[in-house]
C-alpha cells in the first residue's frame, strides 16, 4: 500500500512530467486552450500512456534484454505508441468528433510527446524505478501504475494550465502577446508553482 | 567482395530482430484495422473537397466553429456560400460546382461603418465603465445623442482579426486594404453599424440616422438630414 | 501544379516557423537553447534529418494507406534518426560529439512529424524537400536566437566566450526558458502583423493606382 | 483476388515492409558501424595527444575491455571507477598516466565518463595535465557543462589542493574541499567531479 501512495506522490508531483521535467510541452500548450479538450487530451494521453508500460515493458524485460539487442528499444517503443495513438485516434473519430476537431493536428503528436516516450523509458529503468519508489524489485503492476499515475499528473498540470488559459483570455492582453505567448507566461508561473516539489 | 563488407554482421541477431519486428508490426497492423473496422465513420468526401478549397483561415465569420464546421454544414445545405468572405472567387467557384450550386461570382466586398459622427456628435452624460460598446448600451441606450450613432468604445477592434478596425476620433473606421469581409466586425456592433459594400463603390453614406433633419442637426454636426438632393 | 518555391521559403522561415508560429518542437526549444552552440547544433540536426524524412514520406505517401500512416512515418522517422546517429557516430567522431546529446532528442521532435503529417503526405517529393529545408532553417534561426538570448542574459557569455560575468540565473532555470519563448513569439508576431499590413497597404495602392491611371487614359 | 486490393492486405503489407526493412537495415548497419572499445581509446589518446598512440601490452595497467583476467577488474572508490589506466611515451622514470574515469552519483543516478592525463616524474604524480569528456549516460543538461568546466581541473592554483588531500566538489558549502561547481546542472557536474576525484584517490589518496 506505502508502495501506492509513493508512486502517486512521486509519478503526480515531484516528478510531473510537465512542469517538472518539461517534456511533453507541445500539446500542454497546444491543447490547453479549453478546459474540455484540454481534459480530453489529458485522459487519451493518461490512456496511452497506461497502455503503453502495460506494453513495453514485458517486451523489453522479457524479448529484447534476454536477446541483448536493446538498441532495437527506441524504435519498438515508438512503433507501439503510435500504434495505440492510431486506434485512440479513430476511436475518438468515431464517439467523440468534437474532442477530436478539438485535438487536431495535436493528436498524431501524443506519439512524440516526449512524455510518453519518456515515461516508457523511465519504467524500464531498473535501478532509477527502485530508487524512485523504494521497492525491491520492479515489476508489470509498478510500471502500468506509473505510467497511469504519470498520465494523471499530465491531466492535473494540462487542465490546471486550461483553468488558468481561460481566465487569462477575459483579461485585455497587449494583441500580440494573446494566444501562445499569454499561455507560456502562465506556464512559467505554473512551473515556479511546482519548482517547490522539485527541492523535496 | 561483397561478402567481406559483410563479414562482422552476425546473422543471428539480424534474424531474430527480424522475427521480433515482423511479429509485432504484424499484430499491430491487425489491431489497427480491426478498430479502423468498428469505428467507420461514414466521411462524406464531399466535406473534405469543400474544405479545401475554403480558405481556411477559422476566422468564424461564417458562425461556424471553423471552417471544418461551415463545410459540413455547407455539404448539409445548412449554409450559404457567400456567408464565407476571406474565400476567393475561385474557390468558391469550385465549391458551388461540387455542390451543384449555381454560382454567380458576386462583387468581392468589404465592411463599412455608417457613421461619421463619434466626437463631433454631442453626448447625453459621461460614460466611465467597461470600454466596450455591449456594456455601454446597457446604459440609456449608450452615451451618445444620435440614438443610432457609434459609440466609438471599439468591441469591433476587438473582433476584427486583420486589425483592419480603428477608432479614430470617437468613431470606428475600417481600413479598406485590410479587411478581409469576414463578417466577424458586422456582428460585433451592438448598433449594426457595420455592412459590406461592394469594393468597387466609390462612396456610401456614412450616417444611419432615422431621426428628422432638425433633431440630427443638434445631435451631430455630420448626422445627414436626410434632404434627398 | 506549379510549386512555388519563393511561397514554400516564406512559409518556412517566416510566415509558418515550426518555433515561433506554429509553436512545435518546443521541448527541445526550452531544453537545449541554453546555450546558443546549442541552438545552431540541433538545428542543423533537425535541419537534415526533417528534409531526407519529408523525402522519404513524400516518396512513399501513395503506399502507404492512411488508417496506418501514423506508425508508418514514426517508424521511417526513427529509423532514419537511428541511422544517422550510427554512422555519425562511425565517421564523424567529432561532429557526433557536438551533435551526440541532440540527435536521439529529434525523434521526439514534434516538428518532424508535424511536418510529415502535414505537408510531406500531401506534396510531391521535391515541395517536401524544400519545405523540410526551410522549416528546418526556421527552427536553427529560431533556437540559435534564443539560444544566444539566454545566454548572454543567464551566463553572460556568447558562444562560450565570456562577456561579462553579471548573470541572471533566472534565464538559465526553465522558468526563465518558458519566459523568453513568450517574449520572442510575441515580438515575432509583431513584427509579422506590422509587414503583413505594410504589405497588404502596398499591394492595395498599387492596385487602385493602376485601376485609376487607366480611367484617366480613357 | 479481391483480398490485395482489401484494406487488411494493404495495411499489414506497409506496415510489416516498413518494419522489416528499418528492422534488417538497423541491425546490419549497428553490426557494421560498431565502434569498437579499442577505437574509442584510440580516440580518446588522438585527442590527448593529437595524433593516436600505440600502447604497448605491459604499459596496460587496468583495462575493462581487455580479455586479461588480471588487469580487466576496474579499481573502484567511493567517487567512481577507473576503468583504464595506461601509461603513455614513457622515457625512464618520467611519463603520463591516462586514466578513463567514470564518476557515479549524477543526474537520475546517470555516470560520466572522462579521460583524466596525469604527468609523472620519477614515478610522482605532478600535475593533472588535461581532462576530456568521453560519454555520458542519462545526463540530459550536459550542454549547460562548457570547456572551462574541465580546464578548471588543470589550472595551477588547485594543483596544491589536491596534492595535499583535498577533493574536488559541487557544493557552495563544502569549503574543505575544492569548489568547482556548474550552475543549472549540480548533479552532472558533481559526477564529472566524482571522476577526477576518483583519479585523485588513486595517485595521491592513501595508497
Amino acid at each position: 500500500m506505502a508502495e501506492l501512495i509513493l508512486i502517486i506522490v512521486s509519478a503526480v508531483f515531484i516528478n510531473n512530467f510537465v512542469v517538472v521535467q518539461f517534456l511533453g510541452i507541445c500539446p500542454f500548450l497546444g491543447v490547453s486552450k479549453d478546459m474540455k479538450s484540454a481534459l480530453g487530451m489529458g485522459l487519451a494521453v493518461t490512456f496511452v500512456m497506461a497502455i503503453t508500460c502495460l506494453i513495453t515493458y514485458p517486451i523489453y524485460t522479457l524479448i529484447l534484454v534476454p536477446l541483448g539487442i536493446e538498441f532495437l528499444e527506441i524504435i519498438v517503443f515508438i512503433f507501439i505508441i503510435a500504434a495505440i495513438v492510431q486506434m485512440i485516434e479513430m476511436a475518438l473519430k468515431k464517439f467523440s468528433p468534437t474532442l477530436y476537431n478539438a485535438m487536431g493536428i495535436y493528436l498524431p503528436l501524443i506519439t512524440t510527446n516526449c512524455a510518453v516516450l519518456g515515461v516508457a523509458e523511465l519504467v524500464i529503468d531498473e535501478a532509477q524505478m527502485i530508487g524512485l519508489l523504494g521497492i525491491t524489485s520492479m515489476n508489470l503492476g509498478y510500471a502500468v501504475l506509473y505510467g497511469l499515475f504519470a498520465g494523471l499528473g499530465f491531466t492535473l498540470a494540462i487542465v490546471v494550465m486550461s483553468g488558468l488559459r481561460e481566465r487569462v483570455a477575459k483579461l485585455p492582453i497587449a494583441k500580440p502577446l494573446k494566444g501562445f505567448p499569454i499561455a507560456m507566461i502562465c506556464a512559467c508561473f505554473i512551473a515556479m508553482a511546482f519548482y517547490v516539489f522539485a527541492l523535496i | 567482395m561483397f561478402y567481406s563488407l559483410l563479414a562482422p554482421v552476425n546473422w543471428g541477431t539480424v534474424g531474430i530482430v527480424l522475427a521480433i519486428v515482423a511479429v509485432i508490426a504484424i499484430v499491430f497492423a491487425i489491431l489497427i484495422v480491426l478498430v479502423s473496422k468498428l469505428c467507420f465513420v461514414k466521411e462524406d468526401e464531399k466535406i473534405a473537397a469543400i474544405a479545401e478549397n475554403l480558405a481556411g483561415a477559422n476566422c468564424g465569420g461564417c458562425g461556424y466553429a471553423g471552417c471544418a464546421d461551415f463545410a459540413k454544414a455547407l455539404a448539409e445545405g445548412k449554409a450559404e456560400l457567400c456567408g464565407c468572405g476571406p474565400t476567393s472567387n475561385e474557390g468558391k467557384a469550385k465549391i458551388a460546382e461540387i455542390l451543384g450550386i449555381p454560382f454567380n461570382d458576386s462583387e468581392p466586398t468589404f465592411a463599412v461603418v455608417k457613421c461619421a459622427g463619434g466626437n463631433k456628435c454631442k453626448d447625453k452624460f459621461d460614460y466611465i465603465g467597461n470600454k466596450d460598446c455591449a456594456s455601454q448600451i446597457r446604459l440609456q441606450n449608450g452615451k451618445k445623442c444620435c440614438p443610432e450613432g457609434c459609440l466609438g468604445d471599439g468591441s469591433c477592434v476587438g473582433a476584427c482579426p486583420d486589425g483592419a478596425v480603428k477608432v479614430i476620433n470617437g468613431v470606428a473606421t475600417i481600413e479598406k486594404e485590410l479587411c478581409e469581409a469576414c463578417g466577424l466586425c458586422v456582428r460585433s456592433c451592438p448598433k449594426n453599424l457595420i455592412e459590406f459594400i461592394p469594393r468597387s463603390a466609390k462612396v456610401f453614406v456614412a450616417c444611419s440616422t432615422k431621426c428628422r433633419g432638425k433633431e440630427t442637426m443638434a445631435n451631430c454636426q455630420v448626422g445627414c438630414i436626410g434632404c434627398g438632393l | 501544379m506549379k510549386t512555388n518555391f519563393k511561397k514554400i521559403a516564406v512559409d518556412g522561415v517566416v510566415k509558418q516557423n515550426p518555433t515561433l508560429k506554429l509553436v512545435l518542437g518546443t521541448c527541445p526549444t526550452l531544453a537545449l537553447t541554453t546555450l546558443a552552440m546549442n541552438g545552431i547544433g540541433m538545428g542543423l540536426a533537425v535541419t537534415f534529418v526533417l528534409i531526407c524524412s519529408n523525402v522519404l514520406v513524400s516518396l512513399l505517401r501513395k503506399a502507404i494507406p492512411s488508417q496506418v500512416r501514423i506508425p508508418a512515418f514514426v517508424l521511417i522517422i526513427a529509423t532514419f534518426v537511428t541511422i544517422v546517429r550510427l554512422v555519425l557516430e562511425k565517421f564523424m567522431p567529432d561532429l557526433y560529439d557536438s551533435l551526440g546529446l541532440y540527435l536521439p532528442l529529434i525523434v521526439v521532435n514534434c516538428v518532424i512529424l508535424a511536418r510529415a503529417e502535414s505537408f510531406a503526405s500531401k506534396n510531391p517529393v521535391l515541395a517536401s524537400a524544400a519545405d523540410g529545408l526551410f522549416m528546418g532553417l526556421g527552427f536553427t534561426v529560431a533556437l540559435t536566437l534564443m539560444g544566444a538570448v539566454r545566454e548572454i542574459l543567464g551566463a553572460g557569455a556568447i558562444f562560450g566566450v565570456k562577456l561579462w560575468d553579471f548573470q541572471i540565473a533566472f534565464f538559465a532555470s526553465s522558468a526563465g526558458a518558458f519566459f523568453t519563448y513568450a517574449i520572442f513569439i510575441a515580438i515575432f508576431c509583431l513584427i509579422e502583423n506590422i509587414i503583413s499590413k505594410n504589405k497588404k497597404r502596398k499591394e492595395f495602392a498599387l492596385a487602385t493606382a493602376y485601376t485609376s491611371s487607366n480611367t484617366e487614359v480613357k | 483476388m479481391s483480398f490485395f486490393k482489401s484494406i487488411w492486405f494493404r495495411c499489414i503489407s506497409c506496415l510489416l515492409a516498413i518494419a522489416l526493412i528499418s528492422g534488417g537495415l538497423l541491425t546490419i548497419l549497428s553490426n557494421l558501424l560498431y565502434v569498437s572499445p579499442e577505437e574509442r581509446t584510440s580516440r580518446a589518446m588522438a585527442k590527448i595527444y593529437g595524433a593516436p598512440v600505440e600502447v604497448s601490452a605491459e604499459n596496460i595497467i587496468v583495462d575493462i575491455d581487455s580479455d586479461d583476467a588480471s588487469k580487466s577488474s576496474p579499481i573502484t572508490s567511493n567517487y567512481g571507477e577507473l576503468q583504464k589506466i595506461y601509461k603513455v611515451n614513457v622515457n625512464g622514470e618520467s611519463f603520463d598516466m591516462v586514466f578513463q574515469a567514470q564518476g557515479n552519483n549524477g543526474y537520475k543516478g546517470g555516470t560520466i565518463t572522462l579521460w583524466v592525463k596525469v604527468v609523472f616524474e620519477n614515478n610522482l604524480p605532478i600535475k593533472i595535465d588535461k581532462v576530456i569528456l568521453q560519454s555520458s549516460d542519462k545526463q540530459t543538461l550536459m550542454s549547460k557543462i562548457g570547456g572551462d568546466f574541465y580546464n578548471r581541473f588543470t589550472l595551477d592554483d588547485v594543483t596544491e589542493d589536491y596534492k595535499n588531500g583535498k577533493v574536488f566538489t559541487g557544493n557552495q558549502k563544502d569549503t574543505a574541499n575544492i569548489l568547482n561547481p556548474v550552475s543549472g546542472a549540480t548533479y552532472s557536474a558533481n559526477a564529472g567531479n566524482n571522476a577526477v576525484n576518483c583519479v585523485i584517490d588513486y595517485c595521491w589518496g592513501t595508497n
